[in-house]
């Protein structure tokens, strides 16, 4: 029921409405003295060259998220599946066999190409 | 009015649950420290208060004091916003955690949850899922290079890791037939999940202590490696909701695998209330979490990587198969 | 009970933003996004008619959705780092190669 | 159903269009396309010989399933009207051949298979009663003559070709739409004689009417769309050019003659005032502008268009005199013009020029062509004693039997004709010798003279003894009229 | 579930099985590479689907449904997945040499064929909404994948980027046609939805905006106008095969599905999207036709040639009946054959250094290759619809099926483009018969490419000059379908 989950949203409001209250209690006792030079990013006190956020990272972690996109999606087919396996019976069973070893065959393609190496 | 005060016993609860949840990283620092101070045979904090007891409260106050600074280049918006969204999850992850069967209170039927949800282990899986949200927009807000890598490094290991997390429960929902956890905690009744879903137990385990970033996964903070990953531009009050949300993950995650493998609140010896055994149990969960911190070392990524992927998503897969074969 | 209808407007909505992302937003990644926007619409159209008719159907639709794109959007990402190799933009009007 | 001689008509040109492309010597595909194309006009004259001339049934029929579910089928036959454009097309068409001998040196197989497969496709129409199959044989000619054009042809020839095929091209298809209105209108078969049984709201045969008139008025081709014809005409090589003018244009009027009248006969009468209009236009037009006419070729190309303009006026007359007129010109008309395309292939081979005024006095050096070629230019003025009088006659006096303005536009047209062809004889017959630059110019050879002999002999013949001929065609033509005129029906 | 009715349902769909299983090991095989692996992937792919053929044939043609209604094969289904078969089958052909040239001979793109290949299948055999879905995203995937395959060459990636994100989007729009459909009858089995909508007022604005949105993501996957915009660039884009594949065992899913939706299960909607499929049929001819007349480039030359066979293909639709669904059956039989022999052609001339495919690439051919010119003449003859070519009677059946319904205008404004769009055919033969400059690469014709020259040609010949058994083969499937 839709109910149930009145406290989700309460919690929600709650958390956030304390972290403000947190976060103000904390502005108005704390010193406030920025200069330039203490508003450099951490850098071990070398200057800092380029944009963080512009710059391009290993391509590993796009074939990370890639993957972890399309495993976590059948995540979702488990689930469901898992409750009512008892019920199913076999047929089932050997459903979501065929599909799992259908994701295996994804996952040892993947695995053998190499996208889960994360040296070189 | 009649209706308004129907919802009394659950504001009631969440306040509890809220305070208790503030306060509990309080103690659980000063634990922390003190075992590790043990382990490594020294005394720990000893100053402030008696065993330096009070030495959490101090820290508090000085984090709560300390200026917080943003870097010139940060997004100021985001930057802000980010330390929340990484606490909301684990607060969120509370609500649909029972603390055992429903009690008579004043002649009324209180259910010792926030809310009892049917698909009570999914949502937590999912809630949790979103604390990666917290990690990368700190990273991406503070436009620092130290914190780029690390949120990018943090959020691989925690969705490498969420994978088989979420298989591995799998097994615990076909015995239970459910995703309810009061539901899931009753099937266990006789025989402990840990009993016959072993595999399951350990992929969750060591998935769970990559998703909550504790050594022998923490290499995202790995403090002296990396600065202090994700969050090495926050200082002051900010840092402090990080942390706080770091240590309710853990305790979260003490309650999980308690929930799901140990029984629940099940099993004690009658004179206790099952409340406290389930706290027990849970305490002893944070014991061990603590303990493996300052006794094993820290992996290297791609060792981390390797094991996510390599070993615990395959095995988390067979254990399905397995499990649902003999299940039927 | 919230009435079904307004569900349908939600999603119309979304599917409504969603569109007009992926027609006038240039960069890759936010029209990428105003697509899912736009699956998500639907996803919500299929649990709201699937409530409204207390039919187990429109989840399980929903379910395959959400799955289907995750894999287009994981196609579409892939797809993405390979062009960023060889093109340096994610502005969708730099894609100028192929007249049209 | 006896031995199937059209099929064997159509498939040896066919046949040998597949296998000359493979020939490695040029020399021997032109000979394996002059053998076949001979053999192929035997059989024909053969065919013509065993012609029955009592009936105006179709005779040599033949008959096989092709499409079943659409109702195609692979019909042939001729009547008395066919049979003679057989005749024509495949006497054309080895004299093509020999026309080509020297003048085509590239490519020459693939010449010669164009040839072939155009003698194929032509006589399969001409021979055809099943309304796909002429569609099919008729649209499929355009490649071969498109290719002939385009790649054999003058400078300008790839336009040309172009044109050419886009005009036909789109008229066509409109006639397939027509074909399939009756097609579904009279019980779904292609057949063309049961076509012509069957009766039709005039509303929908004014509509298929408009629909073959496009088609035909193209290949005819009627004035406003003839512009393609003098472009094609003038490009084309000189086998191109006889076949265009001998055999192509004849198609309009055939399908006139074999659709548009018999099939849809209110639609005709209906339509008459307008396509005599077009067609007194057409003489009138066409004359005038080979008047003005420096180029020899264009000079013909336009007057093909005012002499085809006879041939449309003839059939729109509903007269016997009229159809019969039409359809003997139709005949001639595709000897003489063809006869002069040669004429100006052989001059052209030789000085590389067609401006009329860069000749003079041929008949002096080079006799035998300037006999030849006068012999043609007379026949085509329409003077007695050859053949092209008395269609035209026929026509004219039936064109005043309709409207005396038709009738003084033919008379002008014919007058025009005169003219103009008078001043091509005048010009480059008579008078001082002069060719165009420094050309040499030599008298026909032999194989020259082979070619051009059997067109001066039926020139001759159906101009002196035309009996035989209207013997075959008679009982045909009287067979169209009664289709034509008694299908009046007031629905 | 009983055991026998699972066993019917994996017996019907016993050639996806085979399919998916080929792609798997391909793919699995592709892991270790091996000099010479591409012949043998390419030889696997082959025997795959010559066994999911031969499964097909036998189960023929008589109407079964399997997986509690989802799935059925019936005579549009085995004919269309014949004909799908054909269309993969050639393009692995063609495919062994572009790769070789293009140095990307990986054992993916085999699988990847194979994985499109079922998708199509599935799009043509489900008779359920979310089944048709679950294929034509199985089949898109697929072939996105595989427009960008050149990883290291620009065009490619962005052409299937934007492929992507148009697919994607027409899936969009396609999707929420479904969730209404599902909304307001309930299901989404096509008999079922049927059913529900037969007693349906087909003035429900409701209906009206969940057909509208079905038909325009049907209209997309189609290529038809107003939604063809991103087909020239995709097809220019793309690897040369792959685009052949995709403008005929894509059309031909796509066309399945259409005819399975508009004209069977949801014909009780014609009202609504009568109107809008003849002006979306109009309008594909012109601008395909009159598009294609400026293109310099092959490739886009032929997505506008594409687009505007697929506007011919939208009036058999209109004509509906059993003749209707029979022409546009025939005319991808004929468009299979003819398109992809031109893209052999093309794949053959474009193996040298400049892979812009300009249409001068065609110049002189005649003069060096005349027997490769004369079978490139064919097709496009073919293509243009000159007869006695197949596209001949493909274009004339249309053209039966439409004069038949009565809808003469609609025949006439097909003639008058199709007649626009022989002048670009002509473009090309004009180039190869009448251009004086000499081709200069010299082409050499691989075993696979004779074969995939072969089986066009005759095919493109025979649907020409002896119909009648391809015509019956399509009618008696439309007839077993509509049982």
């Amino acid at each position: 029921m839709p109910i149930d989950y009145l406290p989700v949203f309460l919690m929600v409001a709650a958390i956030v409405a304390l972290s403000a209250f947190i976060l103000t209690l904390s502005r108005l006792i704390r010193p406030n003295n920025p200069y330039p030079e203490k508003n450099r990013p951490y850098e071990c006190g070398v200057d800092h060259v380029g944009e963080a956020s512009a710059g391009l990272f290993k391509v590993q972690y796009f074939v990370i998220a890639i993957l972890f996109v399309v495993f976590d999606v059948e995540t979702m087919f488990l689930f469901p599946w898992a409750v009512v396996l008892r019920d199913m019976g076999m047929f089932g069973y050997i459903e979501m066999f065929v599909f799992i070893v259908l994701l295996l065959v994804g996952f040892a393609y993947a695995w053998i190409k190499g996208a889960l190496e994360w040296e070189s | 009015m009649e209706y308004v005060l129907s919802f009394l016993p659950m504001i009631v609860k969440m306040a509890i649950v809220i305070g208790v949840l503030l306060l509990l990283p309080l103690p659980l620092t000063w634990l922390e420290r003190k075992i590790a101070a043990h382990i490594q045979q020294r005394p720990g904090p000893m100053r402030v208060g008696w065993h330096g007891l009070l030495q959490p409260l101090a820290d508090a106050i000085k984090l709560l004091t300390k200026e917080d600074h943003i870097p010139a280049e940060a997004d100021r918006m985001l930057f802000a916003i980010a330390p929340v969204v990484a606490l909301v999850p684990p607060f969120l992850v509370f609500v649909a955690i029972p603390f055992g069967d429903p009690i008579q209170v004043f002649g009324t039927t209180v259910t010792l949850s926030l809310a009892d949800l049917n698909v009570g282990l999914l949502f937590i899986l999912a809630v949790s899922g979103i604390g990666v949200f917290g990690t990368i927009l700190a990273g991406w807000a503070s436009n620092s290079k130290y914190a780029v890598l690390g949120s990018l490094r943090s959020i691989a290991q925690m969705i490498s890791y969420e994978i088989p997390m979420g298989f591995s429960v799998i097994g615990v929902v076909m015995l239970a037939n459910s995703m309810q956890l009061t539901q899931i905690v009753a099937a266990q009744q006789g025989l402990w999940n840990i009993v016959v879903q072993p595999i399951g137990f350990f992929v969750f385990f060591v998935a769970g202590l990559a998703e909550a970033q504790r050594i022998p996964f923490d290499l995202p903070e790995a403090e002296g490696d990396l600065g202090a990953g994700y969050h090495t531009e926050y200082s002051g009050i900010r840092f402090s909701l990080f942390m706080l949300a770091e240590y309710l993950v853990l305790v979260a995650l003490a309650f999980l695998n308690v929930l799901l493998f140990f029984g629940g609140w099940l099993g004690g010896p009658a004179f206790l209330p099952p409340v406290i055994w389930l706290f027990l149990k849970v305490g002893f969960f944070i014991w061990v979490f603590m303990w493996l911190r300052f006794t094993f070392p820290r992996y290297r990524y791609d060792q981390l990587m390797t094991i996510g992927w390599k070993v615990l998503l395959p095995l988390s897969l067979l254990n399905i198969l397995v499990s649902g074969f003999l299940m039927l | 009970m919230i009435p079904t209808l307004w569900y349908l407007i939600l999603a119309a909505t979304l599917f409504v933003i969603g569109a007009a992302g992926v027609l006038l937003r240039r960069n890759v990644l936010i029209v990428l996004m105003s697509l899912e926007l736009m699956l998500n619409s639907v996803t919500i159209n299929l649990l709201a008619f699937g409530h409204a008719q207390q039919d187990l159907r429109g989840q399980i639709i929903a379910i395959f959705v959400i799955a289907i794109t995750a894999a287009e959007v994981a196609v579409a990402l892939g797809i993405l780092v390979a062009l960023l190799r060889n093109k340096h933009t994610l502005e969708v009007d730099e894609l100028t190669i192929l007249k049209g | 159903m006896g031995f199937p001689v059209l099929s064997l008509l159509i498939l040896l040109p066919a046949a040998a269009a597949l296998v000359v492309p493979f020939l490695r010597s040029t020399q021997a595909a032109r000979w394996v396309a002059l053998i076949v194309l001979l053999a192929d006009f035997l059989l024909a004259v053969w065919v013509l010989i065993s012609f029955d001339a009592s009936t105006a049934a179709m005779q040599f029929g033949e008959h096989y399933a092709w499409v079943p579910s659409l109702g195609i089928s692979y019909r042939l036959g001729v009547d008395g009207i066919s049979v003679w454009f057989v005749l024509l097309t495949t006497l054309l068409g080895w004299i093509c051949v020999l026309a080509s001998w020297t003048s085509i040196t590239t490519r020459v197989a693939e010449f010669m298979t164009c040839l072939l497969a155009m003698q194929s496709l032509m006589v399969g129409v001409f021979c055809a009663l099943d309304m796909i199959l002429f569609y099919i044989l008729w649209e499929a000619m355009l490649v071969p003559m498109y290719l002939m054009i385009g790649i054999w042809g003058g400078a300008n020839r790839v336009y040309a070709a172009f044109k050419f095929f886009l005009y036909t091209l789109a008229g066509s298809l409109l006639f397939l739409i027509g074909i399939l209105l009756l097609y579904f209108n009279a019980g779904q078969t292609f057949d063309m004689l049961a076509l012509m049984e069957a009766r039709y709201p005039v509303n929908l045969q004014i509509w298929v009417f408009l629909a073959f008139l496009v088609a035909f008025a193209v290949k005819v081709p009627m004035v406003p769309l003839h512009t393609w014809l003098p472009d094609a005409h003038v490009q084309a090589p000189t086998a191109g050019s006889i076949i265009l003018a001998g055999v192509l244009l004849k198609m309009g009027a055939y399908g006139f003659l074999r659709f548009s009248l018999p099939m849809l006969p209110d639609a005709a009468h209906y339509f008459a005032p307008l396509m005599i209009a077009l067609s007194a236009v057409a003489i009138v037009y066409g004359g005038f502008l080979a008047l003005v006419q420096r180029d020899i070729k264009k000079l013909i190309a336009y007057s093909s268009v005012s002499h085809m303009g006879f041939i449309t006026l003839g059939l729109f007359t509903f007269d016997t005199m009229g159809l019969s007129g039409a359809v003997i010109q139709m005949f001639n008309h595709g000897i003489t013009t063809g006869a002069l395309f040669l004429c100006v292939g052989l001059i052209y081979e030789r000085t590389h020029s067609r401006e009329i005024a860069s000749y003079g006095g041929l008949i002096k050096a080079v006799p035998l062509f300037g006999i030849l070629f006068a012999g043609f230019l007379l026949a085509s003025m329409a003077v007695p004693g050859l053949n092209g009088f008395i269609g035209e006659l026929l026509v004219l006096a039936a064109a005043f039997g309709v409207s005396s303005w038709a009738g003084a536009a033919g008379v002008l047209g014919a007058l025009t004709g005169a003219a103009y062809l008078l001043g091509v004889y005048r010009q480059m017959l008579l008078g001082p010798t002069a060719a165009p630059g420094d050309a040499i110019l030599w008298d026909l050879n032999q194989r020259e003279l082979i070619c051009a002999l059997p067109l001066l002999m039926f020139v001759v013949w159906f101009g002196l003894y035309p009996k035989p001929f209207l013997n075959i065609l008679q009982p045909s033509l009287d067979h169209l009229m009664i289709q034509t005129t008694l299908s009046v029906v007031t629905p | 579930m009983d055991l026998t009715r699972i066993m019917v349902s994996v017996l019907l769909s016993g050639p996806e099985i085979i399919v998916i299983l080929g792609a798997c090991v391909v793919l699995m095989l592709s892991l270790v590479p091996r000099p010479g692996q591409g012949g043998l992937l390419a030889g696997l792919s082959l025997v795959m689907i010559a066994l999911a053929a031969g499964m097909s044939a036998t189960l023929g043609h008589t109407p079964q449904s399997g997986y509690q209604g989802m799935f059925v094969v019936d005579g549009i289904a085995t004919y269309f997945k014949l004909l799908l078969y054909l269309g993969t089958a050639l393009t692995v052909l063609i495919s062994g040499g572009y790769l070789g040239a293009e140095n990307t001979d990986k054992g993916e793109y085999y699988a990847l064929l194979l994985f499109a290949l079922c998708g199509a299948m599935i799009m043509v055999s489900g008779t359920d909404l979310l089944i048709i879905y679950i294929g034509l995203e199985l089949q898109a995937l697929a072939i996105y994948v595989l427009v960008g395959f050149l990883t290291t060459n620009a065009r490619s990636n962005e052409a299937a980027l934007k492929y992507v994100i148009l697919g994607a989007f027409s899936s969009g729009l396609l999707l929420f046609g479904l969730s209404m459909f599902y909304g307001l009858t309930g299901t989404t089995q096509l008999s079922a939805m049927a059913l529900a909508l037969g007693t349906a007022d087909a003035g429900d604005p409701l209906l009206v905006l969940a057909t509208l949105f079905l038909l325009v993501g049907l209209l997309f996957k189609v290529g038809a106008v107003p939604f063809h915009m991103w087909l020239p660039d995709i097809y220019e884009g793309a690897p040369s095969p792959v685009t052949g594949l995709m403008s005929t065992v894509g059309k031909v899913a796509a066309f399945a599905v259409v005819l399975r939706l508009l004209l069977h299960d949801l014909s009780a909607l014609t009202p609504i999207w009568h109107d809008i499929v003849v002006i979306a049929a109009v309008l594909t001819m012109a601008v395909g036709s009159l598009a294609a007349l400026v293109q310099t480039n092959i490739k886009r030359m032929l997505a506008y040639s594409s687009i505007a066979h697929g506007g011919f293909l939208l009036l058999g639709l209109l004509a509906g009946g059993s003749d209707g669904q029979a022409s546009v059956m025939f005319y991808l039989l004929v468009f299979t054959f003819m398109n992809l022999g031109l893209f052999a052609v093309i794949v053959l001339l474009n193996q040298g250094a400049d892979r812009g495919e300009p249409i001068w690439d065609f110049s002189g051919l005649a003069k060096t290759h005349p027997g490769l010119a004369l079978i490139t003449l064919i097709f496009l003859l073919s293509l243009a619809g000159i007869p006695p070519t197949g596209g001949f009677f493909a274009k004339f059946y249309v053209l039966v099926a439409l004069v038949e319904t009565g809808q003469v205008a609609l025949a006439v404004i097909a003639v008058l483009f199709s007649a626009v769009s022989a002048w670009f055919y002509l473009r090309i033969i004009m180039l190869m018969y009448m251009d004086e400059t000499a081709h200069p690469a010299q082409v050499l014709v691989a075993p696979a490419m004779r074969v995939v020259l072969a089986v066009t040609l005759i095919g493109t010949v025979l649907t020409g000059g002896l119909p009648a058994m391809f015509l019956d083969a399509a009618q008696a499937a439309a007839r077993a379908g509509l049982g």
